[in-house]
């Protein structure tokens, strides 16, 4: 059943991750984005991470993906507007990830599994437990990541306000 | 300028105060007002009628579609004398006078009939003033309502659509509008 | 082995009717919320609404939905068709999504069975009313910008960042809620809120989040794009906003997922702020368990008509008057309110 | 879903999360249009996270899951900054176009 699960929804955001390569319209590529990330967001509840799943929803479907859509629905953009590489820059690209995709599964080849021995726990995924690890041992990282956050706040709206020429 | 009616009032941008900048105290007041309005409705006391099968009462003084009245042995009272014309703000009424005959007594009271009498209907503001100045009590505004149409020349009125019929059942009762007008003079 | 089977699909078939139950109450209820509507705007205004259809007009929702499926089902040239379709599908899925986390009840126990009256007990249930609720702003975007019509481009773009600026202030204030119950369950917070203090006063959050309550309220007024909010759709400005260019079932789906999206909320603001199915001399066990359902229905429908009753008597917002509420005043006073309700916790317990 | 860790070997997520960043490169390579090469850069971190996800679970440590909440803040502080910038750059060129943004080569 997990197998199947698994194998569904990976080929679904494999696909809709090519399809948003692909499409020359960008809001297109906006919607098959949306779709690839329901579908890890599938992959983390199989892996029992529900509140993984559904924060990686609120965030990245809720949020950011919105703000995508939004900035490409004030910009207008089309596909007429957007020029597009030559073939031979998309050969280049292709050849380059191609390699570098055989170079990480050459690397996995030879590598040996030495994970799956770890007693399993069920409780990991659920939110009292990252809740006590969030707020113990990573409190220093998680007050710097909220100076991070008020840090991209102020500087967006810098970004946004002022009126310097290119 | 000064007002008249002193009723105006001056509009101050004055800076707003804390209970005016939370909103909430207006807000509520008016959800207040509204909410009373809702209750006094659902309770059944509602502004609106249900019109084709509940109809709304007349005011006793409705001024709406001219009647020439007939007097009781069903002579026409009108005279053809032009007072209501010349007293009409709107230069509505038109008429054509015309000679009584012999053996035409029992169809008008004077020596003077009116040959053709129209109102034109779009001009009309239903003013009441040419029922003022009737001396002959010939000419009445009743409570019925002017039809509609799809064409202008249809809301000029001749005799046909004016003068009221001869019997009884046919006479339109203007009582009410004849003691107020009588009153008025 | 058979056991188990049996289980599991005992447990399916239960959950199967439920959701089916929840669906067609659900579609009953948007359904009658638009004659709710048009009686209730009309007797605030001293009219007297529709009354032809049936007596006192009930019948009404009926006509209309003749009336949607009937009409000319129009798909302008230049729009793009499939995302054109897409818009309202996914508008009105994600509304109805959302009700799967909602506790109606504790249980029902008649006829021998012994059923749980929430589709699903998630326990970070009021994240995925929050998850679902931001997906939303997706079939109006698609829906607008698929029209190929710069009025429903105006609205989607309208949508969208009301959407964003109004769920961070909901957000924050419903993680004061979370602090004092502790729990992110929605059965858990219903539950928490069961009992009363000093014999009268019924424990619901509301009294210890009273400006919780009015910013949520007001978020789930803007999140369901209703008055004065609605400047998605406004017709003064934008003649029918994101929906100008449909007709139709499709036009339906869009009104409808907005009434469903109006009873979800004011289902989600019971539940969270108004003790759900408890109240305080009744208990939700009563009647096989049907009590809890017949009190949290009685909230819902309430607060349906205060947002009936708000929509009719104020006016709408300017757009700049509306960003700058949800930012310079909303989102600082739930902080606020999010700061003071932590120091409340630490000072007393 | 503990049958998961049972039936799908780790490598299946590895390999399908390289998958998935490969196709964020070739976009990034290949694309002219600076939102969707944003739109990549966050496959690209999706692919990351899902990988620490799976090794979390694998591993029955909640430090991995941790770790993606922390890239998460990261992806969206840089989507904020980034679609800012973009509107700027539009604002002054009237185009999203990345191959136009090469004043400072001279």
């Amino acid at each position: 059943m997990s197998q199947y699960l698994f194998l569904t929804l990976a080929l679904v955001s494999v696909a809709t991750a090519l399809l948003m390569v692909l499409s020359r319209n960008p809001v297109h590529s906006v919607l098959y984005l949306i779709a690839t990330f329901f579908a890890i967001a599938g992959q983390y509840v199989l892996l029992n991470a529900q509140f993984l799943a559904i924060v990686h929803i609120i965030v990245y479907a809720g949020a950011i993906m919105v703000l995508f859509l939004f900035v490409l629905m004030l910009l207008n953009l089309n596909n007429a507007t957007e020029p597009q590489k030559s073939n031979a820059w998309k050969v280049t690209g292709a050849i380059a990830s191609g390699s570098l995709l055989l170079v990480m599964v050459g690397a996995l080849k030879g590598s040996s599994a030495a994970v799956a021995q770890v007693a399993h726990k069920a409780d990991v995924g659920l939110v009292q437990n990252l809740g006590r690890v969030l707020f113990t041992d990573f409190v220093v990282p998680f007050e710097i990541a909220g100076i991070l956050f008020l840090a991209a706040m102020v500087g967006a709206v810098l970004v946004g306000k002022r009126d310097i020429k290119l | 300028m000064q007002s008249l009616s002193n009723r105006s009032k001056l509009v101050v941008n004055k800076e707003m105060t804390f209970m005016e900048r939370i909103y909430l105290p207006a807000i509520l007041k008016g959800m207040w007002t509204t909410l009373k309005h809702f209750f006094r409705n659902v309770t059944g006391k509602t502004a609106t009628l249900r019109y084709p099968e509940v109809k709304r009462d007349f005011a006793p003084v409705y001024r709406g579609w001219h009647v020439l009245k007939r007097d009781e042995q069903g002579r026409e009272n009108c005279t053809a004398c032009g007072l209501c014309a010349v007293a009409c703000p709107a230069e509505a009424i038109t008429m054509t006078a015309a000679e009584r005959e012999k053996g035409e007594e029992h169809l008008y009271r004077e020596e003077k009939y009116a040959a053709v009498y129209e109102i034109n209907m779009l001009r009309c503001i239903f003013c009441g003033l040419c029922e003022e100045a009737c001396p002959k009590e010939a000419i009445f505004l009743t409570d019925r309502i002017v039809p509609t149409d799809y064409v202008r020349q249809n809301f000029v009125f001749g005799k046909d659509m004016l003068v009221e019929g001869v019997e009884p059942e046919k006479r339109i009762n203007v009582k009410v509008r004849q003691k107020h007008v009588t009153e008025k003079k | 082995m058979s056991a188990l089977l049996l289980f599991i699909s005992a447990v399916i078939i239960e959950k199967t009717a439920l959701v089916l139950v929840m669906f067609l109450i659900t579609l009953g209820i948007a359904a009658y919320s638009t004659y709710g509507e048009r009686k209730v705007a009309a007797f605030l205004q001293d009219r007297l609404g529709p009354d032809r259809a049936g007596p006192w007009g009930i019948l009404q929702p009926l006509a209309d939905g003749a009336k949607m499926f009937t009409k000319e089902d129009f798909i302008p040239k230049d729009s793009n068709k499939w995302l054109f379709i897409l818009g309202p599908g996914a508008f009105i899925f994600v509304a109805l999504m959302t009700s799967a986390v909602i506790p109606w009840g504790t249980y029902f126990t008649g006829f021998g069975l012994n059923v749980d009256l929430q589709v699903a007990d998630v326990n970070i249930g009021i994240l995925y009313v929050m998850g679902f609720v931001s997906l939303g702003v997706y079939g109006i975007m698609i829906g607008g910008w698929a029209s190929n019509n710069k009025y429903s481009l105006f609205g989607a773009i309208r949508a969208s960042s009301q959407m964003i600026s109004y769920e961070l202030a909901m957000g924050l204030s419903i993680i004061s809620v979370i602090l004092i119950t502790g729990t992110l369950s929605l059965r858990g917070i219903a539950d928490g809120q069961a009992g009363t203090w000093l014999g009268f006063i019924p424990q619901w959050n509301v009294f210890l989040q009273p400006l919780g309550f009015i910013i949520f309220f007001v978020c789930a007024l803007a999140e369901t794009n209703r008055a004065p909010f609605d400047l998605p759709e406004c017709e003064t400005e934008l003649v029918g906003g994101y929906h100008t260019e449909y007709s139709a079932m499709k036009l339906g789906s869009f009104l409808f997922a907005e009434y469903i999206n109006m009873f979800i909320s004011s289902a989600v603001i019971s539940t969270v702020y108004f003790g759900g199915y408890n109240f305080p001399g009744i208990d939700p066990s009563w009647l096989w368990g049907l009590m809890g359902p017949v009190v949290i229905f009685a909230k819902t429908f309430f607060f349906i008509f205060v947002f009936m009753w708000i929509r009719w008597t104020l006016p709408r917002f300017r757009y700049d008057q509306l960003m700058h509420l949800g930012w310079k005043s909303l989102i600082p006073l739930s902080i606020l309110n999010m700061l003071l309700t932590g120091a409340g916790i630490l000072c007393l317990g | 879903m503990l049958e998961t860790i049972q039936q799908i070997p780790i490598e299946h997520y590895v390999l399908y999360s390289s998958v998935l960043f490969i196709i964020g490169i070739f976009g990034v390579l290949t694309r002219r249009n600076a939102i969707v090469v944003l739109m990549c850069v966050e496959l690209m971190l999706n692919a990351v996270n899902l990988l620490l996800a799976a090794f979390s679970t694998y591993l029955s440590d909640a430090q991995g899951q941790i770790m993606v909440f922390f890239i998460m803040v990261v992806a969206a502080a840089e989507a904020a900054v980034g679609l800012g910038i973009l509107v700027m750059i539009y604002r002054n060129t009237k185009s999203t176009d990345i191959s136009l943004l090469d004043k400072l080569k001279n």
